[in-house]
């Protein structure tokens, strides 16, 4: 296993207007880790993840991956580098069907022309037979295959997040990123969940970044904490360390009562 | 949706489709079609027309007829629209089969229709259009109305000649053809006989404010202001105008006539020239026999529009009298030869060139009143 | 299956060209209807063209007519002054209108909803005001002595074209993006669509195919003005209204309006002064019963044809 | 006169054209704030309005203060119709959807209009004398100045209704949310009818403020004002009660400076110009909130 950081973010400043909801923020992730990114409510665990992938602009700050810059590129071209996500109020195309939401997510690596895609050349129908077949593959990889002409909008919570993250599966991440993924599964499901990340970091060598309340998850699932706090990083650490550090207790039990 | 709502909405449309089809036609008539517009933004000049030609019409049949045939008369509404004139058109000749179109209105629609008539080989008049370029599209093309470049040219000359004016200022609505085409003859007859036109401004239909344009205007405190527009923007012009400040000599056109000007210009059209087709006070009892029986009718005066919709029928009758049957040839041969037509808006001697020969009036507005101040024969076209 | 459907469809619509075709030679179509049918397919491909920009890449577009205008002037010009052939003249009014839907790609970038509407109405008055304006064709009086170069079948023909297109267009890779970006922006960028791009191409797309409908309708009506109902703004709320009326998103609903609503004002031409009142009404009724459009963004397809003909229940949602 | 008095005198103009543009805009963006509608019948409500005060003035002989408020009554009566009849069953349809329908409504209201009323251009009956009141080297007529300050006046009224009147909050909260609202207890129908009949009342005004000023009624006037004032109402900030002020003025003032400085031909295409570039720097209007989409 590689020792070099794959991601590195240094210093990273996020400001609305007066608010700084990601203050100096400094972190590292080495390749094919499993790393949790906590902290109490607005602390901005989300505009962490919306800085990494483009969608908020950086204040200041350098956010590299792979040793390329990504500090406020557009969010297509971070998608190119191999950074994926979800969404924790799950954004689905919701009128469209689970395959199409896959393969919508394969537009990076298509290779067909748009004269090959309007006459409908031999090489169109191969590769679109070739994004079906990738995206049933994915689909099968969460569990799904049986839903894929299904509307999306009309799956089940549950089912809506994992057809999310075989959505990023279809970009060919380096780096999943995942906000709450657990958020409003039952324990079954949220147990189910823990054994398919896992087995996607094991299976397809991937980074994996994951916003979550579910403590019980958190700990079990992740090899790497990062803690946050009203924009400030103020621990690191293995999951044992974390729980274990007063700060962080701290920090939660202060959230607890406000 | 449900069963009930679908078949609602079938039936509707069936109903639709059922009304839509058109009557049966008898055999011993002359069939004439109508275009013109009654729906749409100038439906009021259509509607002009549309009374005057069915009032037109329905005198020829009460007198017998056109050589013991009555006409019958096919109307369809264009709604302003070259592309729906262009329908219309083709199903007066292909579904109706009429003998002859009478219309369009205005000079879009005209242009739609005119090769389209001309490519079927059926005459066609309009009787208000009056783009230069609309009788060169064909020999089966004619029309009632003054050319613009005619009209243009004639106040052009009055103003320079007989008005001694030397200088000139145009307001014109740039988006209509008959406003731009009077510009342009204005402009050019004015400056060839030394007057200078020392502004310009425009405006587009549908505008009804023009005091910026105005005020421009009245910067340069021209001597004469030409308005080549209808009554409905004119009215308003003037009235802004000199409650602007502009005193200068107003100059119209045919659109000019209409009994709302004044109640439109708030009496601030007095002492304005106009180019006229006829004079209400003097002229025939032709004129006045329309105007009046009109008037009765339809609970209002005619405008321009109608008088020129009336000898729209007239010119027609002449030619199906002359020609004797509804063969096109021969139809088209006599609306290019028919002369001394006693029409409303005076003698009409048509032309093969597709433009009638007739006389203009100059009249001045005083005391509310039209009075004929000149009469201009017509020096060829 | 998928080859033989489209084998299937090939032949319907070569079958439906000769009917027409032969039942003009035995007078029982007559010039009138076959012209009213041109128009029928001009206005699809109107209709189709705007629906990629409005339908399926979830743009608000209401000044398609700017685009019809570029192509219907810009071939007029090349065919009357230069007499350029017909073909060309096609599609150098399609490109110059692509051109154009490059430009108001660009303010659709940073517009959205209401505010992208009245940015494009504003475009496509622009134009009619240039026109109105530029003396070489015509300004207010109109261009006038177009050859009539438009055929029905020519007419027939670049419908399909652009069907065919369009509709392959939306089911490739390409489409896909559109759509995601219709659904979900953010999504759509997430995942690697450069949405500007999209947007910019549905709008150029969609323009080109606007200026070809232009270039066949010059060629069909020989004369164009540049009134707000030819070419101005109450063109574009035409185009939408059919469009809307089809559904957005359904491509064979657009076909399905435009054939519609270019027959109905027909049919009701002889109600005179009570026809835009009788209009209107459908229009409403239509929409109160159908808010989705008459499709609702389902598309009619031969196996769903098929289907409904056997009386399969499967027909109503998904076909 | 020279270059700079009529610099003035034309922006007199301008403001006085922008007030007729305010006027129709603020019923457009009343609507448009409740229901996030383009009502496209709201220019043709005006032309009913001023109808209704032609016939309230010849027909029932009825002096100005009263025919204006028979107008804004039968108005505010056709508002809340349409809004019954035409657009509450779409309600919960697309947008797309009930903005078609407003644009048949319009159809519907310019053809009948067209069949009841007729077809041609009608003088309005001058209720008040024309006067030119001189302010040093310009001068404004007593009708500008008569529309400026109805609009103003409306204006403010309009504000002090939204902001300090149960019923504005009820409109407000309408606007936010419409379910939250419902679930406080706030009668959402009621409050949208009232809207329209608000609405519908001052166009109503409006239409016979600029019949009288204009001198001229038709039943298509609705049509190139009611699309002005609804770009004006868009590029002030659709929603937004002083967006439509200002806005209106300021299209006013453009149209009038375009023609001062330059050609009266490109008119609206350079007023249309304006209008998309501002929308540029300001994507959401002049006084309008930038939306922050929350990922």
């Amino acid at each position: 296993m590689a020792t070099t950081p794959e991601l590195m973010v240094n210093n990273l400043c996020v400001q609305f207007g007066g608010l700084k909801a990601v203050d100096q923020v400094c972190f590292s992730l080495k390749p094919q880790t499993l790393a949790g990114l906590i902290g109490p409510n607005g602390a901005g665990k989300t505009t962490v993840f919306n800085a990494l992938t483009g969608l908020c602009p950086v204040t200041s700050g350098q956010i590299s991956f792979n040793e390329k810059q990504l500090t406020n590129e557009a969010p297509h071209n971070i998608a190119r580098y191999g950074i994926a996500r979800t969404f924790q109020n799950i954004r689905l195309f919701r009128n469209l069907t689970v395959l199409d939401n896959l393969r919508i997510a394969y537009h990076q690596n298509r290779q067909y022309s748009l004269l090959c895609s309007v006459f409908r050349s031999a090489r169109f129908k191969r590769e679109e037979a070739q994004i079906t077949a990738k995206a049933k593959e994915a689909l099968a990889l969460v569990d799904l295959a049986d839903k894929a002409d299904h509307i999306a909008g009309s799956l089940p919570y549950g089912e809506q997040r994992r057809v999310e993250i075989a959505r990023a599966l279809m970009l060919n991440p380096k780096l999943l990123l995942l906000d709450e993924p657990a958020a409003g599964m039952n324990p079954h499901e949220t147990q189910c969940l823990l054994e398919l990340i896992r087995k996607l970091r094991d299976d397809l060598q991937i980074t994996v970044l994951l916003i979550e309340h579910d403590m019980k998850l958190v700990m079990n699932l992740c090899e790497e904490l990062f803690v946050l706090d009203y924009g400030h990083l103020i621990a690191t650490g293995d999951p044992k360390s974390i729980q274990n550090n007063e700060r962080v207790v701290e920090a939660y039990l202060g959230g607890c009562m406000a | 949706m449900s069963h009930v709502k679908l078949k609602t909405m079938f039936i509707c449309l069936m109903l639709v489709v059922a009304l839509a089809v058109p009557g049966f036609a008898q055999e011993d008539v002359i069939k004439i079609g109508l275009i013109t517009s009654l729906t749409g933004s100038v439906a009021t000049y259509g509607q002009s027309v549309r009374n005057a030609v069915t009032m037109g019409v329905d005198d020829i049949n009460a007198a017998g007829g056109i050589n013991g045939r009555k006409i019958s008369l096919v109307i369809l509404d264009d709604k302003g629209d070259a592309t729906e004139a262009a329908q219309a058109a083709r199903r007066l000749i292909d579904r109706e089969n009429v003998a002859m179109i009478l219309g369009p209105v205005i000079t879009p629609c005209v242009m739609a229709v005119a090769p389209i008539a001309q490519a079927a080989g059926l005459p066609m008049l309009t009787p208000t259009g009056t783009g230069d370029q609309i009788t060169s599209i064909g020999d089966y093309i004619f029309r009632g109305a003054y050319k613009d470049s005619f009209q243009g040219r004639i106040m052009a000359q009055f103003a320079a000649e007989n008005l001694g004016i030397k200088e000139a200022a145009i307001i014109y609505d740039v988006a209509n053809d008959y406003s731009v085409g009077l510009r342009n003859a204005f402009k050019a007859t004015f400056e060839e006989l030394g007057g200078k036109i020392i502004a310009e401004e425009s405006y587009s239909t549908g505008d009804t404010d023009f005091s910026a344009q105005l005020t421009s205007l009245a910067m340069r405190n021209p001597e004469s202001l030409f308005i080549p527009d209808y009554y409905s923007t004119a009215g308003p012009i003037l009235m802004q105008a000199r409650l602007l400040g502009l005193d200068s000599v107003m100059l119209g056109v045919d659109g000019w006539d209409s009994p709302d000007l004044s109640a439109l210009a708030g009496g601030f059209e007095e002492g304005g020239y106009i180019v006229n087709h006829y004079s209400a006070d003097v002229d025939s009892e032709v004129t006045q026999n329309f105007i009046a029986r009109y008037t009765e009718k339809f609970g209002q005066a005619p405008d321009a529009l109608a008088a020129l919709g009336y000898d729209g029928v007239l010119i027609m009758a002449s030619a199906l009298e002359a020609a004797g049957s509804t063969d096109p040839e021969a139809l088209k041969h006599a609306l290019g030869t028919v002369g001394d037509i006693d029409a409303a808006t005076g003698v009409i001697n048509m032309d093969p060139e597709g433009t009638p020969i007739k006389s203009a009036v100059i009249l001045r507005i005083t005391g509310g009143k039209w009075e004929l101040v000149d009469r201009i024969d017509p020096i060829g076209r | 299956m998928n080859k033989l459907s489209s084998l299937i469809k090939g032949i319907i619509l070569l079958l439906a060209y000769l009917v027409v075709q032969l039942l003009e030679r035995q007078g029982v179509l007559l010039p009138y209807h076959v012209q009213i049918l041109s128009l029928c397919c001009i206005n699809v491909i109107l209709v189709v063209s705007l629906n990629l920009i409005n339908g399926f890449t979830g743009q608000f577009s209401i000044g398609h007519a700017g685009f019809l205008a570029i192509g219907a002037y810009a071939s007029a010009y090349l065919t009357v002054v230069w007499q350029a052939p017909f073909l060309f003249a096609i599609i150098c009014g399609g490109v110059l209108a692509g051109i154009a839907g490059l430009a108001v790609g660009l303010p659709a970038l940073r517009l959205r909803g209401d505010y992208l509407a009245i940015a494009t109405l504003g475009f496509g008055e622009i134009i009619r005001v240039i026109i109105l304006n530029t003396d070489a064709v015509g300004g207010a009086r109109g261009f006038s002595g177009i050859p009539k170069y438009t055929t029905f079948g020519l007419a027939y023909l670049m419908a399909i074209f652009t069907v065919v297109v369009i509709r392959n267009f939306v089911t490739s890779d390409y489409g896909r993006a559109c759509l995601a970006v219709r659904e979900d922006e953010i999504a759509a960028e997430s995942l690697g669509v450069n949405s500007t791009y999209f947007k910019v191409l549905a709008f150029t797309i969609g323009a080109f195919f606007a200026g070809t409908a232009g270039a066949l309708f010059s060629h069909y009506l020989q004369y164009m003005a540049p009134t707000p109902n030819q070419i101005g703004f109450v063109k574009s709320i035409d185009i939408l209204i059919m469009l809307v009326l089809g559904g957005l998103g359904s491509i064979t609903g657009s076909i399905v309006a435009a054939i519609t609503l270019t027959i109905i004002p027909e049919l009701l031409r002889g109600f005179a002064e009570y026809r835009m009142i009788i209009y209107p009404i459908l229009l409403i009724i239509v929409m109160i019963y159908r808010p989705a459009g008459l499709l609702a963004g389902n598309e009619l397809s031969l196996s769903g044809i098929t289907q409904f003909v056997k009386g399969a229940r499967a027909h109503g949602n998904h076909t | 006169m020279a270059w700079h008095i009529m610099a003035l005198q034309q922006l007199i103009n301008g403001l006085a054209l922008g007030s007729v543009y305010a006027l129709i805009a603020l019923g457009y963006t009343m609507v448009y704030g409740i229901i996030k509608l383009i009502n496209f019948a709201h220019g043709d409500i005006y032309m009913l309005g001023a109808y209704f005060g032609f016939y309230a003035i010849t027909v029932l002989k009825l002096s100005l203060v009263p025919a204006v408020l028979t107008s804004m009554a039968g108005a505010a009566l056709v508002g809340v119709l349409l809004e019954r009849i035409a657009y509450r069953p779409l309600r919960n349809s697309p947008r797309i959807a009930v903005l078609i329908t407003a644009i048949g409504a319009s159809l519907l209201l310019q053809s009948t209009a067209q069949l009841v009323f007729g077809a041609s251009f009608k003088p309005f009956p001058q209720a008040i004398p024309f006067r030119r009141i001189q302010l040093g080297p310009v001068f404004i007529t007593n009708r500008q100045l008569l529309i400026f300050g109805v609009a103003v006046l409306l204006m403010v009224i309009l504000h002090i209704i939204v902001h300090y009147t149960k019923l504005g909050k009820a409109m407000r909260a309408v606007s936010m949310d419409k379910e939250a609202a419902l679930l406080m207890g706030i009668n959402v129908d009621r409050i949208i009818s009232a809207t329209f009949a608000m609405g519908s009342a001052l166009a109503a005004a409006a239409g016979i403020l600029v019949g009288m000023y204009y001198n001229r009624i038709d039943p298509y006037m609705g049509m190139m004002p009611g699309l002005k004032a609804f770009v004006a109402a868009v590029l002030g900030g659709i929603g937004i009660v002083p967006g439509a002020v200002v806005g209106g003025l300021l299209m006013g003032v453009a149209e009038n400076v375009v023609v001062t400085i330059g050609s009266s031909t490109l008119r609206d295409a350079v007023a249309f110009a304006i209008l998309i570039v501002v929308l540029l720097f300001r994507p959401n209007g002049l006084l309008g909130k930038k939306g922050i989409e929350k990922v």
